[in-house]
């Protein structure tokens, strides 16, 4: 066998194998690269073209026709009423079913039926929940394009992701600390209210920071809902029409052909937008690095 | 009168709408995206300056897709249109219960486009336009056998734009557009397709092409008087461009306009202010008579 | 009254009870459980057969037997934890003082706030040790700060615990190490004041010192509480227990005072496990 | 009062008592504890309400779109001219956009995430994978509006550059940014099935003297499979799913045609170039965006029952 | 070469080497690795300290010890599979047949396909059973279905298991039992026909009955191959076992004869540990 093997067919061989080890290791940490590569570009470039235009009145002022007036705080300030919409929702809608799935439901069909339905809920593309929004929020329930409905909207688009998140981090809490509870005659809520919770909250929290940072980029289910393109006052309140900071890099991309300085305008808001999810991103990090439990 | 209008506009605070106590509430259009720029800067001004608690929303689905919107229960308050209303949506109107008053806010000179490196087709009669569009001649050197023996490669804005229905309407007179022009729904999209392709050869509203001097280049349409070159001052229903030039419209819901006093005060604005913001948003500005009597007309809405 | 004065009553009493029970070591003690014809079911698995067993109040009973045997399902059985597995049948009775607690009409939650129970791992909350003992007495309502206080002192003293933690109660539970964990857990169980308390394999993840200790304890906690132990080690079933229970594939083999099982058993099974010929 | 009472009852029992007395109290907490699974249940229902709020939406209105055209028409034939004068409703040309697209982007984030996912795995060292690997999952949360102002502004005119016939809009750019954006979900999803392959494994090859690379393609990938190809039908599901990079940079030709240098449009742009704004009620094309939504939702459907269905199949026991 | 003619020379040469090892009980073996010097460490954790060990050839060697006194380390280190743990250093030199290993410019892909490992938990690759025999020939460019086959049935035969699997070579592994799955791990070893073999307690995992197969196992491909075996059984050690290897806290306490050791051991720590007085 092997060691009847031609010594110098073996050498020979193995030269090979070692080879296309070395020279595949390399391709792969390229393709690693790779993406990050991109990733380098995009970012330079949208740097490059939007940083010049950000200033405290950008940041501060209202939407203007006029680029050099244009100001970003009515889109900030909807995408902050829209997150004040999604994440109680979410929090509320998606740790309950969470919740419920996990430590309620008793396994069969039902339970089956209900986890296939929200993995395939989490696979349906976030344009399709715009058209929901649209017949339901919109105009069976008559809200308008307001900030409720597109809040709403987005929970819906999210809440599968945090339903997943939310039941891995309570399947993550070790049995043993919930029969500790239930051995000192604790009632089931009671075990999950004071045991089961707390455990798994700062995986909830994580979980639920990375759906609203989806949440907060998603434009398409809004160019659904009807925002308006142009919209001055800011918006205080859920009944309020609003726009957010995707709409407004939408509809600036679009009209660059029009007024050049909006594409600039668009990369500012671009670099806006990556700081806000860049510092929702680092929250959850710091959540999930601070509160990691060992059981 | 573009000047006199200016210092219209700036009196107006105290003068035109003294009278008028603040008012509140919204503003709702949507619309033509060719007529947006327009009316976008006119709510603008009109919040800035005129009404700062009224909000004006304006919107862009384009002229048939705001049509639908206009005319529905609890509808838009305006709808911006790059062409007239039409029978069916009249019909639809009247169905509804739905007054609607028309309001002609600007003028708007078709461009024909090429690309800056095109220097042949410089000029072109309207009839060429016409077989180029038409699919009758496919290459630059069926035209002139001295220009390219290329295909020559049509776009426009898709059939969601009242400049589709314009061309095809009015200059076309209702046959169909060659079978593989390129339709699309964003005007920058348009803008950069022709800039790229030495070929081809577009139209679209004068704005557009106003903006995007540096990147596509217009062609003088011959109507049977030498080439003329769209301008603020050939676009006109009389002028030298008036084959190609098309009235924008906005319409008016005339049962909201009775019910809230901002949508009637806005409609008055637009009436009054169009043509000051007409120039610099790419449109030319409809006569002054004219202007005066929609002003006249919505005033009697009260 | 002052705190003071009830330290002392508190400590009186302990001492009281000491002296009684060196006094007496053979009296009739009252049962505090008794199983009859209990039979249960994981599913298929026949897990616990035809068991019958009466369990002495303030006595230690250990339960031994080689691994899979049903020792554990058995003292899950009697706060009746074991329902929290899926699909667990059982027939039979096991009534805690005269009453059947397998009667669905009977509270598990009232059952195990009576029947306290010390798992093989130590399982403190991931909460300060303060928290971690006033758990118990929180959700029965206790709410008053001043009597959690008392309970929090009372109980880690009652575990001997008081003394290493007592500067730090308010510190993560998990800073803790495995036997002060263990012995934590215990004092959280003592902190509703059960009855019973049910212990299984207490010692097995901890090391000889810690073990030492806790089997200590034991000695100690049985002039207050009835104890039932699981253990897999013989020595210590003989150093701690009262009574022995040796299950052999979830049946009871031989059931009795522990000097007898160990020095002279009447099932030849039961002497095979204890010399350490299976198991 | 109460509390000098349970004071002075002794110690031994005073905690008992304390208990037992509350224990009349408790009802709230029985209440709660039969009112909370009822809650919680209506919570969990909200989901299946979810999707029984997307087939209703979905269905009404793709219903009356096939009373005005024939399902035959709609399913079979290849020209899409909603807005002329005689509309012409085949979404042959959005399916063809669709899957064009979708092939390009996984042409892209198959390899490319699988190589990625196969270097974090099994060959970059544990420092080296903590920062490679959040960093490249930086890439799936950016917005996809950004990707697509990315792919007309940058990756098409690039393209262009060295390939003058691409067209300004095309399907092969938004195709390429959309493999970008979703290698990292290929990569991270591939990445966790290879980690949960035991070492055990690994160790028995490279103790035969395998390479790693060896070891990798044979042991490790076959093991993680399932896994793979899930991750593989999740990114397919992505890509049919997106909507703003196509919107933005493939233009709104309902072109039908394999060249990809062509504009083409996707199932999902169109229902953005259709809605607009908010579209009203009433006219076969408001009609025929939910029938476009409808085939879009069962193609996800299918695409995700072929995920469960796959990573049932391939799952090797270990 | 011909198929058939590879295969006739394989099982004369296998004959051969049978009669060989048969034949001659009491010779002088040829030395296989000899460590000198070696000291490793895991980051921080000095784990091999100054370890001289020679093996030999054709022999099982045996390394017992306590818990993590290195023992794994050490074989790991013979086949160069300690490397993949990140952070691990070694000075020293191991000699196999003459030329060191811990060498930068010795390929480990040489060395392991000489040096075979079994491990502690039996890990086929989740295939089926004639697919991880070929795996080791296959990566070694060995394509030809016939020889493979050959292979499969020598190899299967050689650890003892043939008989068992003959009619499912092509069902997974998995559907094994564990003293199956560690027979034909060993099988799949020898599918490459290394010089040496190393395991790492490869019967920890196996009940009594699995663990006697692999016991005799072990004795026959003594004949043919040299064997290095971590247990933590001394009665294992001392029954299957040529030379035995005492290591303690990273050092090699004792090395010599099994007889000797376990009779007469020179050390009162390898005595102690023997007598089972620690570890
Ligand atoms: N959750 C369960 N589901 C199904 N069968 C179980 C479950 N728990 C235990 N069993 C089975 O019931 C029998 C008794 O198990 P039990 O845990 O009571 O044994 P034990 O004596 O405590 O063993 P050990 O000493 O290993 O803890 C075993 O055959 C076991 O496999
Ligand atoms: N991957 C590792 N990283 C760091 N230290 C390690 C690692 N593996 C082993 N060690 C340490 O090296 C020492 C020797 O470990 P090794 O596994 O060789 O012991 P062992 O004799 O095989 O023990 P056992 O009988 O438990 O298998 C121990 O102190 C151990 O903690
Ligand atoms: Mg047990
Ligand atoms: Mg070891």
């Amino acid at each position: 066998m092997l060691s009847k093997l031609d010594q110098q067919q073996y050498t020979k061989r193995m030269n090979n194998r070692i080879r296309k080890n070395s020279v595949l290791q390399s391709v792969f940490f390229l393709s690693a690269l790779f993406g990050l590569f991109v990733l380098a570009i995009l970012i330079i470039r949208v740097v490059t073209q939007g940083f010049g235009w950000i200033d405290m009145d950008f940041l501060t002022g209202r939407l203007s026709t006029d680029p050099e007036r244009a100001g970003i705080m009515g889109a900030i300030l909807g995408t902050l009423w829209v997150m004040i919409v999604v994440i109680p929702v979410t929090m509320i809608v998606g740790v309950g079913t969470a919740i419920y799935l996990e430590l309620y439901a008793k396994k069969g069909k039902f339970q089956a039926s209900i986890q296939t339905n929200i993995s395939n809920l989490a696979g349906v593309p976030s344009i399709v929940y715009g058209l929901l929004g649209l017949t339901v929020f919109v105009r069976l329930m008559d809200l308008g394009n307001v900030v409720l409905a597109g809040g709403l909207t987005l929970s819906l688009l999210v809440l599968p992701i945090l339903i997943v998140a939310a039941q891995e981090a309570i399947r993550a809490v070790p049995s043993h600390l919930a029969e500790a509870s239930y051995g000192m005659g604790a009632t089931k809520w009671q075990t999950i209210q004071r045991v089961i919770l707390p455990a798994a909250l700062p995986s909830i929290l994580t979980g639920s920071i990375l759906s609203l940072s989806r949440a907060i980029g998603e434009t398409a289910p809004l160019t659904v809902l009807g925002i308006p393109a142009l919209l001055i006052p800011f918006p205080n309140g859920f009944f309020d029409t609003f726009t957010a900071l995707p709409m407004q890099i939408y509809y600036w991309t679009l009209d660059s052909s029009l007024v050049a300085e909006y594409a600039n305008l668009a990369a500012a808001t671009i670099i806006v937008l990556l700081v806000l999810l860049f510092v929702l991103n680092s929250v959850a990090i710091f959540i999930r690095n601070k509160f990691q439990h060992r059981y | 009168g573009g000047e006199e209008a200016a210092d219209n506009t700036e009196s107006g605070d105290t003068s035109a709408d003294g009278a008028s106590e603040e008012l509140e509430g919204n503003v709702v259009i949507d619309g033509s995206g060719t007529v947006y720029p327009l009316m976008s800067r006119l709510a603008e001004e009109y919040m800035i300056n005129e009404q700062p608690n009224v909000s004006v929303e304006v919107s862009r689905a384009g002229t048939s897709a705001g049509f639908e919107k206009f005319l529905a229960e609890d509808g838009t308050d305006f709808n911006d249109a790059s062409r007239p209303i039409k029978d069916e949506e009249k019909a639809k109107a009247d169905e509804l219960g739905i007054e609607v008053m028309e309001i002609k806010v600007a003028l708007d000179g078709l461009t024909i486009v090429v690309n800056p490196e095109n220097d042949w087709a410089t000029e072109l009669t309207a009839e060429q336009v016409n077989d180029i569009f038409l699919g009758n001649v496919t290459k630059w050197s069926e035209i002139n056998s001295e220009w390219p023996d290329e295909k020559i490669q049509t776009y426009g804005p898709n059939e969601n734009h009242g400049t589709y229905e314009f061309f095809y309407e009015n200059i076309l007179e209702e046959q169909d557009l060659v079978g593989d022009i390129n339709l699309q729904q964003e005007y920058s999209t348009l803008v950069t397709l022709v800039s790229e392709d030495v070929n081809a050869i577009g139209f679209f509203g004068f704005g557009y092409y106003d903006s995007n001097k540096d990147k596509v280049k217009a062609v003088g349409i011959d109507f049977g008087e030498g080439p003329v070159e769209p301008s603020l001052d050939t676009i006109g229903e009389e002028g030298p461009y008036a084959n190609y030039t098309r009235p924008v419209f906005t319409y008016l819901n005339v049962n909201n306009a009775k019910e809230k006093a901002q949508v009637y005060d806005y409609a008055l604005y637009i009436a009054e202010s169009a043509n000051d913001f007409a120039g610099e948003t790419g449109f030319a500005p409809i006569p002054d008579e004219e202007a005066q009597a929609q002003v006249e007309a919505i005033e009697a809405l009260q | 009254m002052s705190v003071v004065m009830m330290e002392n009553k508190m400590t009186v009493q302990l001492n009281q009870e000491k002296e009684q029970s060196a006094g007496t070591a053979i009296e009739e003690k009252d049962v505090v459980f008794n199983t009859k014809e209990l039979n249960l079911w994981y599913s298929e698995t026949h897990a616990l057969k035809n068991i019958n067993l009466s369990i002495n109040e303030k006595e230690v009973t250990a339960i031994i037997g080689p691994s899979g045997c049903g020792k554990s399902t058995y003292i899950k059985t009697l706060n009746r934890m074991v329902e929290l597995v899926p699909g667990v049948r059982t027939t039979g009775e096991i009534t805690y003082k005269g009453k059947n607690i397998l009667d669905r009409s009977f509270r598990v939650e009232d059952l195990r706030t009576q029947v306290g129970m010390v798992f093989q791992k130590p399982n403190p909350f991931p909460k300060s040790i303060y928290e971690n003992i006033v758990y118990g007495p929180k959700i029965h309502g206790i709410r008053n700060k001043k009597i959690l206080d008392e309970i929090v002192e009372q109980s880690l003293k009652g575990a001997y615990i008081w003394d290493e933690v007592k500067d730090r109660l308010h510190e993560n539970a998990y800073g803790l190490s495995g036997g002060q964990q263990q012995r934590l857990c215990i004092a959280r169980c003592l902190a509703v004041q059960p009855d019973v308390i049910l212990m299984d394999e207490p010692t097995s993840a901890l090391d000889p010192k810690s073990t030492l200790k806790i089997e200590e304890l034991i000695q100690q906690l049985k002039k207050d509480y009835s104890i039932i132990i699981v253990t897999h080690n013989m020595q210590q079933a003989a150093r701690i227990s009262d009574k022995t229970a040796f299950f052999l594939n979830g049946e009871v083999i031989e059931f009795g005072d522990t000097n007898t099982i160990f020095t002279n058993p009447s099932d030849s099974r039961t002497e095979d496990y204890i010399s350490g010929r299976f198991g | 009062m109460a509390l000098k009472k349970e004071m002075q009852t002794g110690n031994r029992l005073r905690i008992n008592e304390m208990i037992a007395e509350n224990k009349n109290k408790k009802s709230m907490a029985n209440i709660m504890e039969k009112i909370i699974p009822a809650i919680l249940f209506i919570l969990a229902s909200i989901t299946i309400l979810t999707t029984l709020g997307i087939l209703y939406t979905l269905l009404t209105e793709a219903i009356e779109f096939f009373k005005r055209v024939p399902i035959w028409e709609f399913f079979t034939t290849t020209e899409l001219k909603p807005l002329s004068q005689n509309p012409k409703f085949g979404v042959l040309p959005l399916i063809n956009g669709t899957i064009i697209s979708t092939i390009i982007a996984m042409l892209i984030a198959g390899p490319i995430g699988l190589m990625s996912a196969i270097y974090l795995s099994e060959y970059a060292s544990d420092k080296v994978r903590r920062v490679l690997k959040p960093l490249l999952e930086v890439l799936a949360g950016i917005p996809t509006i950004v990707y697509g102002f990315f792919a007309f502004t940058f990756v098409t005119p690039l393209i262009r550059s060295v390939w003058p016939e691409v067209e300004a809009t095309n399907i092969l750019s938004p195709g390429i940014v959309m493999g970008v954006m979703i290698i990292p979900m290929i990569a991270s999803l591939s990445e966790d099935a290879m980690n949960s392959v035991p070492n055990a494994m690994r160790e028995g090859s490279l103790a035969m003297g395998a390479t790693k690379l060896e070891t990798t393609f044979k042991v490790v990938i076959p093991a993680a499979f399932s896994g793979i190809i899930a991750s593989f039908v999740l990114g397919i599901s992505r890509a049919i799913g997106e909507t703003m990079i196509v919107t933005i940079a493939s233009g709104s030709s309902k072109n039908f045609t394999f060249d990809i240098t062509q504009s083409m449009q996707t199932m999902t742009a169109y229902i953005v170039e259709v809605s607009g704004g908010e579209a009203a009620a009433g006219s076969t094309i408001y009609y025929s965006l939910y029938a476009v939504a409808l085939t879009l939702f069962v193609f996800t459907l299918l695409m995700n029952l072929l995920a469960r269905y796959v990573s049932r199949k391939f799952r090797e026991e270990y």
